[in-house]
C-alpha cells in the first residue's frame, strides 16, 4: 500500500500528511511534485492544504492545471482514494472534482482552532472507524472555507449521502453558532458521487497524535487505509 | 492591445466581503449606501493579433482560468 | 529620487541621505574624491542606523555573548545554539516598525519576510514564530485599525508560508501613539555542523542572484527606519515595499534544497538596504572584494539607475557566493522552482566594491569603508533629571482601598481586561499556529512549546519586555525583561538556553535616550549572564520618536529553552479540581510600576520589583524539576496584574474554566491592594495534586526557595482572601467574559 | 444610483497576484500576454443625492476606506 503526498509550489502541509501518515499510521509514503504526470503505484492520493501559488486570484484556481492534476482525474475516475485537505479541497473544487466552492469566511478573517465536526455517514472509506452523529474536535486554519453551491447540487449532496462532515457544536447540534466561516448547511467536507473523493476543510493531518491534542486525525487516516486493504483483498 | 476584465460574483451568491464594506461605510456615516459588490479587475496587456481574436483568447482565458464560473461571472473590454 | 550621474555632488544633497557634514567629509577621505550619487547613496545606507549600528555598537560589545551551547553569537544573518544531537536552533528577532506605522499590513508582512529569510539563510528550516506588538491606545480608533493590519499582515504572510506564529506579546501605550512596534522572532532548526554563513571567500567564485526581481521598492528604507517621523514623513513617503510569500516559500525551498549540496560558499538575504549590504558584508567579512554587473540583475521596471538598483529593498531576495564551476547546478535548482536567478558578479581580491554598468564604472568604494570602518559613535548619555521624581511613590498618596470585596472584583476584571492581559484569541485565531504539526502547547501559555520530530525534545520560546517597568528604570527593567522571559520558559518546563533581542528606543541623538539604552544593555547584560543565557542575536531599532515624544524604552526579549523530554511540559492552566496551589517565591509584591497602579489610579511611578537574580535561579530551577519529576498540574508566572491576575488567567486558561479557592498570607497587615495586584519578579503558581505536595516542598527547600500552600482548584467561584479576610468573590463565568472578550470588545469587533 | 469603483496597484508596485497569473496564463499556452495587473471592482449601490453629490461622496468613501493610497490608485464612474 503506497499513498502520495502531492507537492505544489505553495503547499506547506504536505510534510505534515506526509508525518501523519508515514510515521504515525505507518504506511508507505512518497511526496510526488506537481509536474509529474503518473500516479502509477499510487494506491491513495493525498492533496494537501497551504497556499498553492500563494492562493492567488482563487485559491487552487491555478493549481488546478499543474500536471499531476490531468492523473488525479484519471485516478479518481477509476475509483482511486484521493483526499483533498484545506487547500486540497479548494484544488479539488477548483478542478471539478467535487461540486461547489469555496469562497471567503463570513467574518473574512483567517481562523486557526479547534473545531467540532459531526459525522454524518459512515459509507465512505475514510469514515468507516466513526459512528454516524459522533462529534469530532478538529482543527481548522483558512480564511477560504465557506461552502457554497447551488441549490440543485446542495439538493443532490444529501439525496446522495455525500456529506461527510458538519461544524457542529459540543452536543452535535449544527447551529449557526457553531459555523466558523458561514458554509451552506455548516458543510465542512464532502465526498463525490463514487465516495473515493474527499474534500474536507478540517485538517486530520493536526490531530493524528495524542500530543497534538486529538486522535480523531488519526482514525480518519486509519479508516482509509483499512477501507483500501480491504478492497485489495 | 489592453484586455479589461470585470470578474463579479453571480447574484444569489453571498459576498462576505462586500457585506463588510457596506457595513462599514455605514458606520463612516455614508448612510446613503446600500449594496456593495466587490469584485475583481484585470488588465491584461496582450501582444499582437486583432481587436476580434484577442477578444476570444481573452474570454478563453475567462472561461478556464479567471473566472469560476459556478460562482463568477466576468465582462470583458479590449482596448487599444 | 531623479537623481543621475551627472549630478554635483553637494553637503545638502549628503544631508537628504542623513549623513551629517562631518560624514560627508569621512567619505571623501575614503574615496579620494568627492563621491558620485551612487556610492553617495551606498554609504548612506550602509553608514544609517539600521546597517551600521553606529550609536549602538559600543554597548553592544558588553553582552554576554558565548558559552557552551553557542555556536553562533552575534554578527551573522542570525544566532545558532547547540540543542544536542547534532542539531542547533538558529534564531533572530527583527524589528519592522516604521514601516509598519505607514503601511500596517505590508510593513508587517515585509517583517515577518525579512526575518524568515534572515534564518534559512543560515540553513535552517523556519518552524516557529512570535511577534511582539505595541500601539497606542485602542480608544483611538487610528490604533484599532493598524493593530487589524499589523496582524492581518503577521497572518497573511506567516500563514501562506506555512511557518507558525506561536506567541507573542501585545502592549498598548500612549508612549507608542506615534510610533508603533512589530517586532517579529523567528526559529529555525539546523544541522549543527551544516550552517551557512554570509561570506564571499574565494577570489573568482561567481556571485548569483536569486528571487524576486527588482523594483523601486522601499528604496531608502533602511534611512526611513534611522529617522524620525515628523509630520513631513508623510510627503515623503517612499515607494512601500509589497511582499510576496508565495515566492518567499519558493525561494526558502530552493534556498534549502541547494544547500543540502555542497555547492556554495556563502549566502545572505538581500533585507535593508538589499544589493548594497548584501555584497558588502559578505565581502566584509570575508576580506574580500566583490564586483558586480548590474545590466545582469533582474529587474522588475525598466530604466532602473545603479542607484535604484544599489539601493531598492524589493523583498524575497538573496544573494549567493558559489563554488566556481557549479553555477548551472545551482541555477537548475531555482529553475525548478521557477525563481528569476542570474550571475551578477564575482568575488575579487581588489577588497573593494566594484559596481559596472554594462561597461560602465557606477561606483567603487573599499569595503572597509562600507563596514568595519563606519562610523561609530560614543553618543552622550544624560539620566533624565526627573528620573528620581519617577520612582518616587507614596503609598499613602494613593486613594484607600476600597472595603467591599465587590469592588476588588471589579478591579479584577478592569485588569483582566487590559490589553496586555487581556486573552489574545482576536489575534492568535488568525495566526496558523499549528501548521508542521510541532506545536505541543499553543498560544496561550507563558512559553509556546513546539516538539523536535525525529527527537524527544522540545524547544520553549517566550517574548517579554515590561515597557513601563523600563521607563521608570531601564537597568532594572531590562534584567526583569530576561528574568520573565526566562521564567516563562522554566514555567513551561524548558531550560533557559539563549536570548535574542530587539532593542526599541528613541533617538540616540538624546542623551536621555542613551542612557536609557545604556542603562537596559547592562541589565540585560547582568541577567542573561547570571542565567546562563547569552545574547547571541539582535537588533536594535532608534528613532521611534515622533515630534520630539519617544516610545517608553522597549527592549524586547526573546528566549529559547529546551525541553530534554517533551512530555515533561507544564501549561498555565489549573486542570484538576482538587489541587493544591502552591506558590514559589516572595508572598508579597509592591504597587510600583504595576499595572494596577496605571490601569485604575492612572499613576505610572515607582521602582519596578526588585530582581534578586539568584533567587530568580533558584525558583526557575525548582520549578523545572518540579515538573519534570511529573509532581505538577500547573505552572505560570505571576507578572502583570500580580498575584489575583496570574491566579484569574491559571482558572481560565485550562481546558475548562475553572475555580478557585485561595488565601494568601499577609504577616505585616499589608494593604489589600497591594497583595492582590502587587507585582515582584520570581513568583510561580503551581497547582499540585494532593499527594504530591510533600515533594513538591522537598523540592522548594532543596533549592532553598520559599514556599507557601495558598489554595485549592475547584469550583465555579474564584475566591481570594488575605490572611483569612475575604477581597475577591467572582463567578468563572464573569471573569472569563471579562478576559476572553476583552479584545474584540474594544476593537468593536464580534467573536 | 450606482458607483463603479475601480482600484488598482499604483505603477511600481509590485503585484504578486498578477506575475502569479501571468506566468499561469503563459503556462496554459496563452503566449500573448504581457502583463497582468489585478486589482478590485466594486459596485456600490446608492440612495438619493444628485450625481455631483454622489461623485464627491463616493470619492471621499475612496480615500477614506476603499483604497489604501499608500499602494493603490482608484477610478469611480457613477452611473443611473
Ligand atoms: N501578539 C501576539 N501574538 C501571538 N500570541 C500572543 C500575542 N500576544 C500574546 N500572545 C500569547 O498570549 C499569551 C499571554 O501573553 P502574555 O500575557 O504576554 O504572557 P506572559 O505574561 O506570560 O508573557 C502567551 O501565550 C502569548 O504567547
Ligand atoms: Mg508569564
Amino acid at each position: 500500500m503506497k499513498f502520495a503526498v502531492l507537492v505544489f509550489p505553495g503547499s506547506n502541509c504536505d510534510h505534515d500528511c506526509y508525518h501523519a501518515l508515514k510515521h504515525v499510521v505507518g504506511v508507505e509514503t512518497s511526496f510526488v511534485w506537481h509536474k509529474e504526470e503518473s500516479l502509477a503505484g499510487f494506491d491513495g492520493v493525498v492533496i494537501p492544504g497551504g497556499f498553492s501559488y500563494g492562493d492567488y486570484l482563487r485559491c487552487g484556481a491555478i493549481a488546478r492545471f499543474s500536471p499531476i492534476m490531468k492523473a488525479v482525474e484519471t485516478f479518481a475516475r477509476e475509483g482511486g482514494s484521493v483526499i483533498g485537505i484545506c487547500n486540497g479541497f479548494q484544488i479539488l473544487v477548483e478542478a471539478g472534482l467535487l461540486p461547489g466552492a469555496l469562497i471567503r469566511n463570513r467574518g473574512l478573517k483567517f481562523i486557526c482552532a479547534d473545531v467540532s465536526l459531526r459525522v454524518e455517514t459512515t459509507g465512505t472509506p475514510y469514515t468507516a472507524e466513526f459512528r454516524k452523529g459522533e462529534v469530532l474536535t478538529m482543527p481548522i486554519a483558512h480564511a477560504e472555507g465557506n461552502y457554497v453551491a447551488d441549490p440543485e447540487t446542495l439538493e443532490k449532496l444529501k439525496r446522495n449521502d455525500q456529506v461527510v462532515f458538519r461544524y457542529c457544536d459540543a452536543q452535535g447540534n449544527a447551529t449557526d453558532a457553531a459555523n466558523p466561516n458561514g458554509a451552506m448547511d455548516n458543510i465542512a467536507g464532502i465526498v463525490s458521487e463514487r465516495r473515493n473523493v474527499l474534500g474536507m476543510m478540517p485538517h486530520p493531518d493536526r490531530c493524528a497524535e495524542e500530543i497534538l491534542g486529538g486522535g480523531d486525525g488519526l482514525r480518519l487516516f486509519r479508516s482509509m487505509v483499512g477501507s483500501l486493504s480491504e478492497s485489495r483483498v | 492591445m489592453k484586455a479589461k476584465v470585470y470578474v463579479t460574483l453571480k447574484t444569489g451568491v453571498l459576498d462576505p466581503q462586500g457585506k463588510a464594506v457596506e457595513q462599514a461605510l455605514h458606520a463612516l456615516g455614508f448612510k446613503e449606501v446600500g449594496d456593495v459588490r466587490i469584485g475583481k479587475y484585470l488588465e491584461i496587456a496582450l501582444n499582437g493579433a486583432t481587436r476580434e481574436d484577442a477578444e476570444k483568447r481573452v474570454r478563453e482565458m475567462c472561461e478556464k482560468l479567471l473566472a469560476n464560473l459556478i460562482i463568477e461571472d466576468y465582462r470583458l473590454e479590449i482596448v487599444p | 529620487m531623479a537623481f543621475d550621474a551627472a549630478v554635483e555632488m553637494t553637503e545638502e544633497i549628503a544631508a537628504r541621505h542623513g549623513l551629517s557634514a562631518e560624514e560627508y567629509g569621512r567619505i571623501v577621505g575614503h574615496l579620494g574624491r568627492a563621491p558620485n550619487i551612487t556610492e553617495l547613496g551606498i554609504f548612506s545606507v550602509m553608514w544609517s542606523e539600521h546597517c551600521s549600528y553606529k550609536s549602538s555598537r559600543v554597548h553592544l560589545k558588553r553582552f554576554p555573548t558565548t558559552g557552551p551551547r553557542v555556536i553562533q553569537g552575534p554578527g551573522e544573518n542570525a544566532g545558532a545554539v547547540d540543542i544536542g544531537g547534532g542539531l542547533a536552533a538558529v534564531f533572530k528577532m527583527e524589528s519592522h516598525n516604521h514601516p509598519s506605522f505607514i503601511e500596517p499590513y505590508q510593513g508587517a508582512a515585509t517583517g515577518v519576510g525579512g526575518i524568515l529569510r534572515d534564518v534559512f539563510t543560515m540553513g535552517a528550516r523556519p518552524i516557529a514564530s512570535l511577534d511582539s506588538l505595541r500601539f497606542g491606545p485602542l480608544t483611538d480608533p487610528r490604533h484599532r485599525t493598524l493593530l487589524e493590519g499589523v496582524v492581518a499582515g503577521i497572518s497573511g504572510y506567516g500563514n501562506c508560508i506555512g511557518v507558525p506564529t506561536v506567541g507573542g506579546e501585545l502592549f498598548c501605550h500612549p508612549s507608542y501613539a506615534g510610533n508603533i512596534l512589530v517586532n517579529v522572532f523567528t526559529l529555525g532548526i539546523a544541522k549543527a555542523d551544516r550552517l551557512f554563513r554570509g561570506t564571499a571567500s574565494g577570489v573568482g567564485n561567481p556571485v548569483i542572484y536569486v528571487g524576486s526581481r527588482t523594483g523601486r521598492d522601499g528604496i531608502h528604507g533602511a534611512t526611513m527606519a534611522s529617522a524620525e517621523f515628523d509630520d513631513e514623513s508623510d510627503q515623503k513617503r517612499p515607494t512601500v515595499q509589497v511582499g510576496d510569500p508565495f515566492t518567499e516559500k519558493l525561494l526558502l525551498e530552493a534556498c534549502l534544497e541547494l544547500m543540502s549540496m555542497d555547492m556554495i560558499v556563502g549566502i545572505q538575504d538581500m533585507g535593508a538596504a538589499g544589493l548594497t549590504s548584501s555584497s558588502c558584508e559578505m565581502a566584509g567579512r570575508a576580506g574580500t572584494g566583490i564586483e558586480l554587473w548590474l545590466e545582469k540583475v533582474p529587474r522588475r521596471e525598466p530604466g532602473m539607475t545603479p542607484y535604484e538598483l544599489m539601493l531598492s529593498e524589493s523583498q524575497e531576495r538573496m544573494l549567493i557566493v558559489a563554488k566556481a564551476g557549479r553555477e548551472t547546478e545551482v541555477m537548475e535548482i531555482f529553475e525548478k522552482w521557477d525563481l528569476p536567478v542570474a550571475v551578477v558578479g564575482r568575488v575579487t581580491e581588489s577588497g573593494t566594491l566594484r559596481v559596472m554598468d554594462g561597461g560602465r564604472l557606477a561606483a567603487e568604494i573599499p569595503v572597509r569603508a562600507l563596514t568595519d570602518e563606519a562610523p561609530v559613535y560614543n553618543r552622550p548619555i544624560a539620566r533624565p533629571s526627573e528620573q528620581e521624581e519617577r520612582n518616587r511613590l507614596d503609598s499613602s498618596d494613593l486613594p484607600e482601598p476600597a472595603a467591599e470585596p465587590a469592588d476588588y472584583g471589579r478591579v479584577l476584571k478592569t485588569l483582566l481586561a487590559v490589553p496586555g492581559i487581556a486573552h489574545k484569541g482576536w489575534v492568535v485565531r488568525q495566526y496558523d499556529h499549528m501548521v508542521r504539526t510541532n506545536t505541543v502547547v499553543r498560544p496561550g501559555s507563558d512559553a509556546a512549546v513546539i516538539r523536535i520530530k525525529g527527537t524527544r525534545k522540545g524547544l520553549a520560546l517566550s517574548v517579554d519586555c515590561n515597557s513601563r517597568y523600563c521607563w521608570l528604570d531601564p537597568r532594572m527593567g531590562g534584567a526583569l525583561a530576561v528574568a520573565e522571559a526566562a521564567r516563562n520558559i522554566s514555567c513551561a518546563g524548558g531550560t533557559p538556553l539563549a536570548v535574542t533581542d530587539c532593542l526599541n528606543f528613541g533617538s540616540p541623538e538624546r542623551p536621555e535616550t542613551m542612557w536609557q539604552f545604556s542603562e537596559a544593555v547592562d541589565g540585560i547584560s547582568e541577567a542573561c549572564a547570571a542565567l546562563g543565557t547569552p545574547v547571541v542575536s539582535g537588533n536594535v531599532s532608534f528613532y521611534n520618536e515622533t515630534n520630539g515624544a519617544g516610545i517608553y524604552p522597549t527592549p524586547m526579549i526573546a528566549m529559547v529553552g529546551l525541553l530534554e523530554d517533551i512530555d515533561k511540559r507544564a501549561q498555565q492552566g489549573f486542570r484538576k479540581e482538587g489541587d493544591a496551589i502552591i506558590l514559589l517565591g516572595e508572598t508579597l509584591g509592591r504597587l510600583g510600576g504595576s499595572e494596577y497602579l496605571a490601569a485604575i489610579h492612572g499613576l505610572e511611578r515607582g521602582a519596578p520589583p526588585a530582581l534578586d537574580l539568584d533567587l530568580e535561579k533558584r525558583v526557575q530551577a525548582a520549578c523545572r524539576e518540579a515538573i519534570r519529576a511529573g509532581l505538577v498540574s500547573s505552572a505560570h508566572d505571576a507578572s502583570d496584574g500580580g498575584l489575583a491576575v496570574a491566579l484569574a488567567e491559571s482558572c481560565l486558561s485550562g481546558p475548562d474554566p475553572i475555580g478557585a479557592r485561595v488565601d494568601l498570607p499577609n504577616p505585616d497587615g499589608a494593604r489589600a491592594d497591594e497583595v492582590l495586584f502587587g507585582e515582584a519578579a520570581s513568583r510561580i503558581i503551581l497547582s499540585v495534586p494532593e499527594g504530591k505536595i510533600a515533594e513538591v516542598e522537598a523540592v522548594a527547600r532543596r533549592h532553598e526557595v520559599p514556599i507557601a500552600r495558598i489554595g485549592k482548584v475547584g469550583g465555579e467561584k474564584l475566591e481570594i482572601s488575605a490572611a483569612g479576610q475575604g477581597l475577591v468573590s467572582e463567578a468563572v463565568a464573569g471573569l472569563d467574559d471579562a478576559w476572553r472578550n476583552a479584545l474584540a470588545r474594544q476593537l468593536g469587533v464580534s467573536e
